[in-house]
């Protein structure tokens, strides 16, 4: 079985460790604030400039003037610091955050990675993407591996405009867990169900498979 | 307006000088931190031909978005543009030349614009289409791109609290591109909720000095909010 | 050390990993903001061959000064130098490299270190004896000066408060350099006056927010005075 | 006769306008602060991270981390900001501070400046000497018009190392206030009781000289 949009959350949040610095995307990366492993602590980072993201707040709390990247109202937990977008970029360009996740269109084996931008639709812009994926040494992308008619998203080469070249080394899908390198995708785990032949069939790009692939472990 | 009295009584005082085809940095992150009162000055005034930077465009009804009715916008420098079908509707007809930049890069841009720095290399937009006809080099084995600084004729600031002086300091993520933004204007206009007396704001404290300010206004607006998320008490 | 906590109880501890020809970023100006106390520790560590970037060598008897009596260091860069008697006889001698960089480059080229950008360019020093040997271009009409970015194998740091996650405030002027030392270190280490628990300082206020910080220790040092001038009650 | 320190200073203190942020380099200019004209306001930056610098604190008041550029204990004026190094050279490389005021030991026609390093004599550094004349729109040097053996200062070309090139446009010595631009010194004022043709004598850069030149009103 493909993996739900919360269990490919709850595979990512498995790669956090206590005292990682972490900044999520948009979509499912979002969802892995919900499953950090007990016992580990983890702060969260907004790119407008909040390092201690914390949940919603209640209706009482509410406030204009705090806003997380998605310009959601949130909360800053206790130890947070509130600075400038420059000063949060020089800490995303500067490679300080531990781990980022984010979504993607396509990726490809040589770690390209294709995010923000569908020719013909309407452009709406980078924001921060081209920023994150090019300053964090440690980066997750989350997407489904096919689209809904069975197009591979994890290609051989990226078709769509590019968001950063050569900064991607591990991805989650619903199907599997696969690290990028040497120019190739390397299957390291499949989704609970999904045989091996189903991801080979919806990978694209050169797909390397040694020995036995476990299932994932969730929850 | 004597010594270091920054404080100025009207809108129109606040934007005196802007004139068409002129350049504006403007801070602010979707409608947080946004100079709504500033804008619908410029609004008012009907200059054209304006090129703006600022991380978005607003939305329809508040923020810079506003400027868009009568096309007073010519080219705008921003990293998402999303939230704006007139926005849309103006790229592609053609009337609005718009330039997509990073955001990290933007705020650097507007940083460096302030600090006498014309140009610094980023590894952000390497092998992408922003780096498209900009110089490339490398560094300890990477790829950098060679980004210019941004300078503006008028820098709009929104800020929480001002002295008379122009000392101010920012609300929680209000702060966002403000602070770059007032340092990058030939003329750096600040609209506040609150004016205090100088000393009353703590000068280890004090977010943006007010070397940066040239003009600081109290606000009349309340702040808007784009995706009201909350939980339960 | 759990989760956050970036609280050290011995100097060992603190400057645990030194070794032989590293590269340490400091904080500092003449004798205030110096980490007084991890610089002892590296004395009594005894690594050698050091490259330090700091604005000043300090004193004979204070700050880094005290580690060229066992000639630690390798390779000096500053940008004024002239505290020191030993400093001078080991310059001359060429048992000490010195690269003298501008104050405001070098505070930059450590802010550099710390946000990614490997170089920028700057007005600073074109034409003079710093620009020997880099490249040049012309923006706008000026001719500017490409500067590389500072970054260590330590960086360290003197601030006034740290709460136990490494967040921080300098006190007054004791700021200088410190801030961008903390950004610019693969290990960066913490002499504090004060440490205090995460919630206590103001999140809009923190200097130095603890994503930079690797370690802190309460310090047990007085802070020197270089030049006691005072007027008249 | 030649102006005394003070003097100087309280010519250099009439360029001071109200509301002026200023930068007073060590020596000479730092008297300047001593002659600020009734009714104006300024305020002074040091380099080392104080915009807002006060005079010399009281017995009571001094503090080890509160000093100026050049290291002297010193107080903090009402409405002063305090911040790094890197944030006080943005202002200066910037140029937003409206007037500085440095020292030098030669200028020339060019508006070239060398005022940090005499070979064979011990290097020191150049401090924040070669970011402030690079940085500041306005400055206005001061020096003694030539040495105690009557060698001028102001060259046709300097001769020691520069610490910048063609951004010095004022001069105030001992003897003249003297302007520089298409390549010439341009006598604007000269010293009370200070002849014309001394100021020739000891000015071996070429030397404009246009009209009668007004001797300076001193306090």
């Amino acid at each position: 079985m493909a993996l739900t949009r919360d269990q490919v959350a709850q595979r990512v949040a498995q790669e956090l460790q206590d005292g990682y610095y972490v900044n999520l995307g948009i979509g499912i990366p979002t969802l892995v604030a919900n499953y950090v492993p007990e016992g580990k602590e983890v702060m969260f980072q907004s790119e407008n400039g909040l390092l201690g993201m914390g949940p919603f707040p209640t209706e009482d709390e509410v406030d204009p003037d705090m806003i997380n990247a998605g310009k959601q109202t949130v909360t800053a937990v206790t130890g947070a610091s509130i600075f400038s977008s420059a000063d949060s970029f020089a800490m995303i360009r500067g490679g300080h955050i531990d781990l980022t996740v984010l979504g993607a269109f396509e990726i490809d084996v040589e770690g390209n990675i294709a995010s923000w931008m569908i020719p013909k639709k309407l452009i709406k812009g980078m924001g921060g993407a081209m920023d994150l994926v090019a300053g964090a040494a440690n980066i997750i992308v989350t997407l489904t591996h096919a689209d809904k008619h069975g197009k591979s998203k994890l290609l051989q080469k990226c078709t769509l405009p590019l968001t950063g070249v050569g900064c991607i080394s591990t991805v989650v899908t619903d199907l599997a867990y696969i690290e990028i390198k040497d120019g190739k995708f390397h299957l390291k785990e499949r989704a609970p169900g999904v045989s091996v032949e189903e991801i080979i069939e919806k990978t694209a790009g050169e797909l390397v498979i040694e020995g036995d692939i476990p299932e994932m472990k969730l929850g | 307006m004597a010594g270091f009295n920054k404080i100025v009584d009207t809108f129109e005082e606040a934007m005196a000088g802007l004139e068409d085809n002129m350049t504006i940095i403007a801070g602010g992150f979707g409608v947080c931190g946004v100079q709504a009162g500033l804008i619908e000055q410029i609004k008012k005034m009907g200059v054209k031909g304006l090129t703006i930077a600022s991380n978005n465009c607003g939305l329809e009804t508040y923020g810079l978005g506003i400027l868009l009715e009568n096309q007073q916008i010519k080219k705008m420098i921003a990293s998402y543009v999303g939230e704006n079908a007139l926005f849309a509707k103006q790229m592609l007809e053609g009337s609005l030349e718009v330039e997509l930049t990073p955001q990290g890069t933007l705020a650097e841009k507007m940083r460096a614009g302030g600090a006498g720095i014309p140009a610094f290399y980023t590894a952000t937009g390497y092998g992408t289409a922003v780096a498209e006809g900009k110089e490339t080099k490398e560094f300890d084995g990477r790829m950098y791109v060679l980004e210019e600084a941004l300078k503006g004729d008028f820098a709009l600031v929104r800020a929480w609290k001002a002295d008379t002086m122009g000392n101010l300091v920012y609300h929680n993520t209000q702060r966002n591109f403000n602070p770059m933004a007032a340092t990058a204007g030939k003329i750096t206009v600040v609209e506040v909720d609150e004016i205090v007396e100088p000393g009353e704001l703590n000068p280890a404290d004090i977010h943006t000095p007010g070397i940066y300010v040239n003009r600081v206004i109290k606000t009349q607006h309340d702040k808007p909010i784009e995706f009201r998320t909350t939980r339960e008490a």
